[in-house]
């Protein structure tokens, strides 16, 4: 079973060269600190900029500078500033290469649920609905199982949906999987020490187990 | 040019009459006009509607007005950081509409734009689609979405000249220039107000012309919601 | 009669303090040379300008600052620069407080022809189709009749129109009139020399002359 | 950052195919992509279709272009500076489709903001409103318009850093900054070309996501169309 950070870990070998990725909150954030020095990305901020860097020293610390999760940043040389609407006009029109964001549910034709609970929570959306529509590629940092032990990865999801059909790859505690249209989730690799079983078991969707799955391998 | 320059918030936000559609800038609490949201606590003005992407926390920003309860209805992209806010929606005191956080720019841009409606693609098959107008282009499905305006805008940005224009700082732009163009009337607050000709008209964020009122703001918290900091 | 800077000096009476104003290619460009010293006005250039100054001096001369007519020119202090599609934002959406522009014909409810000439001309509408549809107010700059001495205040325009039901006012060779929706052209002023006689004409809309109408006073 | 920098216009635009879609900024002369519509010239590219706000004049600008007969179709608002444009027009050589300029500037912003459809009011009740659908939103009517994207979008720029950062100068901005948002593969030619971390993060006009190429260009002439001197 992976951590967050484990999960953090493994989500940043996905990363290529030359990307420009968008960050969620959480555990999204956390892969910036594990993407390889010789990897050359910028990670956008929905609420408008293009170059963040790692959080401040203490004496760096500026009001005028944060992240979509309000957390206090700095910016890397060559860093853009713009507005709100700027921001989601480039997410909207597939600038932004890969998207990483966390999910309550993903159903297995790839949607995802992830912004309310109903007679709950009401958190709202935030940027999440205008970034799933848009991403050519999108990544969910997720639990395999709510604390109860029921599966998150499902056949419908059920509660209210943040986009249809857009995710395409899932880290969770357990595995990596893709979501396959027409298949379902398609097993790819296993956390280390978790089964094939395991996941089966762990997942209420239809899942594709092809051949011998590998366990991951995390630095 | 033309001189907008006022008092001081209180000035500002005079004549800004109960049950009034307000736009607020800021995300989280970064980039918030302070001073006006002190000034409309202290004018007492009640039954707002507030458009801001945030509603701040429960003693800053707008989670002061929400106190008061000063605000009728909110409408957002997202509202998790106030527990008074969650209180007064759950018990059905408070109004609130919830938009995808790129629809609530892009509604406030084409508010002071002159365009009605757009489509995109956020929420397309989601709780923010439903009893909306879909349509196809290019094999995509998209919702038709309309355009959001105010009866005032309250904007700040870090300098601004007493015609108006308005230069932002950071990530505390935000929402504000779009907010700045939707206003009837469009209040903005500045940490320094230069004299017309100080500013570099390359780069100017919002021209004066969006703008009625301006007025150096005082005694700028900026507070901070999460501080961050690497070792 | 008025010649071209008398229909510039005339139009310069509407102009009040505190308008942004938006100056069309030609006559109206000649506006900003008679507003009196005492009224302060922005001028807008949609091509990205707010702020318009004089004419450079041969050795201010800037390639990089032009107007909507192509011409060099100076920026007041305190002006702003911005995008094209920031521009016709501010005109949609009623910014500007008044808009001067030529015709070539306008009908006697309003509307306007200024942008072709089926078989002989096409030099296409620029930003005016733009700016009629959305101006509170605009005055239109003309010369009452063709060379051939053919009204160009009709009952209806014969030539492509720019836009719809638009023209407010207008302050030809001959007249300051006003258009009356549902009545048509309203006789305000004479220019100097000009008889009310004259000027009917010289009309082939509906005029409206109403008691007696004075001859207007230029400085 | 990610270096985006190529040698020269000629490496820019060397896979710039026949029939290609372009998008091409600048207001008259001002603010045009001179080196790469001179590569363009010397390529000898053809069938072209060129999204420009004007057409350059008969012997500079995009007017070189229509020259040596590169283009097939020009979608421009204004095109009265050029007498061989019009004569290839009336003759029929030439396609050409109008657009007023704010529909234009706003087609190509919502090209780059991923909007496929907006509604505007210029152009009602005219020529432009042919086959357009029209719908009317608080007592106005206005057309439905769609975006335009290009294959590839040549602007110019002042300064720019290797990432592609951009800053324009004057009015020289006009429709490069929704051109550059514009193209599935945006160029950008600039007056003077800095390292990563020489321009202001707060004064960047095109941030540099939207630029795939970015070269320094050679030898600007910047003509002037109408010298208007004050005496």
């Amino acid at each position: 079973m992976l951590d967050k950070i484990g999960i953090a870990k493994r989500i940043a070998q996905e990363v290529r060269d030359g990307m420009y990725i968008n960050l969620g909150i959480g555990i999204p954030t956390l892969v910036a600190n594990y993407i390889p020095k010789n990897i050359n990305v910028v990670l956008q901020s929905e609420n408008g900029l293009l170059g963040i860097g790692p959080f401040p020293k203490d004496d760096q610390v500026d009001a005028d500078l944060i992240n979509a999760g309000k957390q206090t940043i700095t910016m890397m040389p060559g860093s853009a500033l713009f507005s709100s609407a700027e921001s989601f006009g480039m997410i909207r029109s597939g600038k932004v290469d890969l998207t990483i964001l966390g999910a309550m549910e993903v159903s297995e034709n790839g949607d995802i649920a992830n912004w309310k609970v109903p007679g709950k929570m009401v958190k709202g959306m935030g940027g999440a609905m205008d970034l799933v529509a848009s991403a050519k590629h999108i990544i969910v940092a997720m639990q395999h199982c709510s604390k109860e032990g029921a599966s998150k990865l499902l056949k419908n999801c059920s509660l209210p949906i943040t986009g249809l059909r857009c995710v395409k790859r899932i880290v969770s505690d357990m595995a990596v999987l893709d979501v396959v249209p027409g298949v379902g989730f398609k097993l790819l690799e296993r956390a280390p020490g978790v089964s094939t079983e395991e996941i089966k078991n762990a997942t209420e969707g239809k899942l594709l187990i092809d051949g011998n799955i590998p366990e991951m391998t995390l630095n | 040019m033309i001189n907008k320059r006022v008092l001081n918030a209180d000035e500002a936000v005079r004549d800004i009459p109960d049950h009034a559609t307000l736009m607020l800038g800021g995300f989280g609490l970064c980039g918030i006009p302070e001073n006006c949201i002190a000034a409309l606590l202290k004018k007492g003005v009640k039954g707002l509607t507030c458009i801001s992407n945030n509603a701040g926390v429960d003693d800053f920003g707008i989670g002061l007005l929400l106190k008061t309860r000063q605000v009728k209805k909110m409408i957002s992209s997202y509202v998790g950081e106030n527990a008074e806010f969650e209180r007064q929606l759950l018990s059905g005191e408070l109004e609130v509409e919830l938009i995808p956080q790129g629809t609530l720019a892009e509604r406030v841009r084409t508010g002071g734009a002159g365009i009605p409606a757009f489509f995109t693609p956020a929420g397309v098959g989601t709780e923010v689609a439903v009893g909306k107008e879909t349509r196809e282009f290019d094999g995509k499905t998209y919702l038709m979405e309309s355009w959001l305006r105010s009866d005032f805008s309250l904007v700040k940005a870090w300098k601004g000249d007493t015609s108006g224009n308005l230069i932002y700082r950071g990530t505390a732009r935000n929402f504000n220039p779009m907010m700045a163009t939707a206003g009837k009337i469009t209040i903005a607050e500045v940490e320094e107000l230069v004299p017309v000709g100080s500013l570099d008209p390359n780069e100017i964020h919002t021209p004066g012309i969006y703008v009625h009122r301006i007025f150096q703001g005082v005694g700028y918290e900026k507070r901070i919601e999460q501080r961050t900091i690497s070792k």
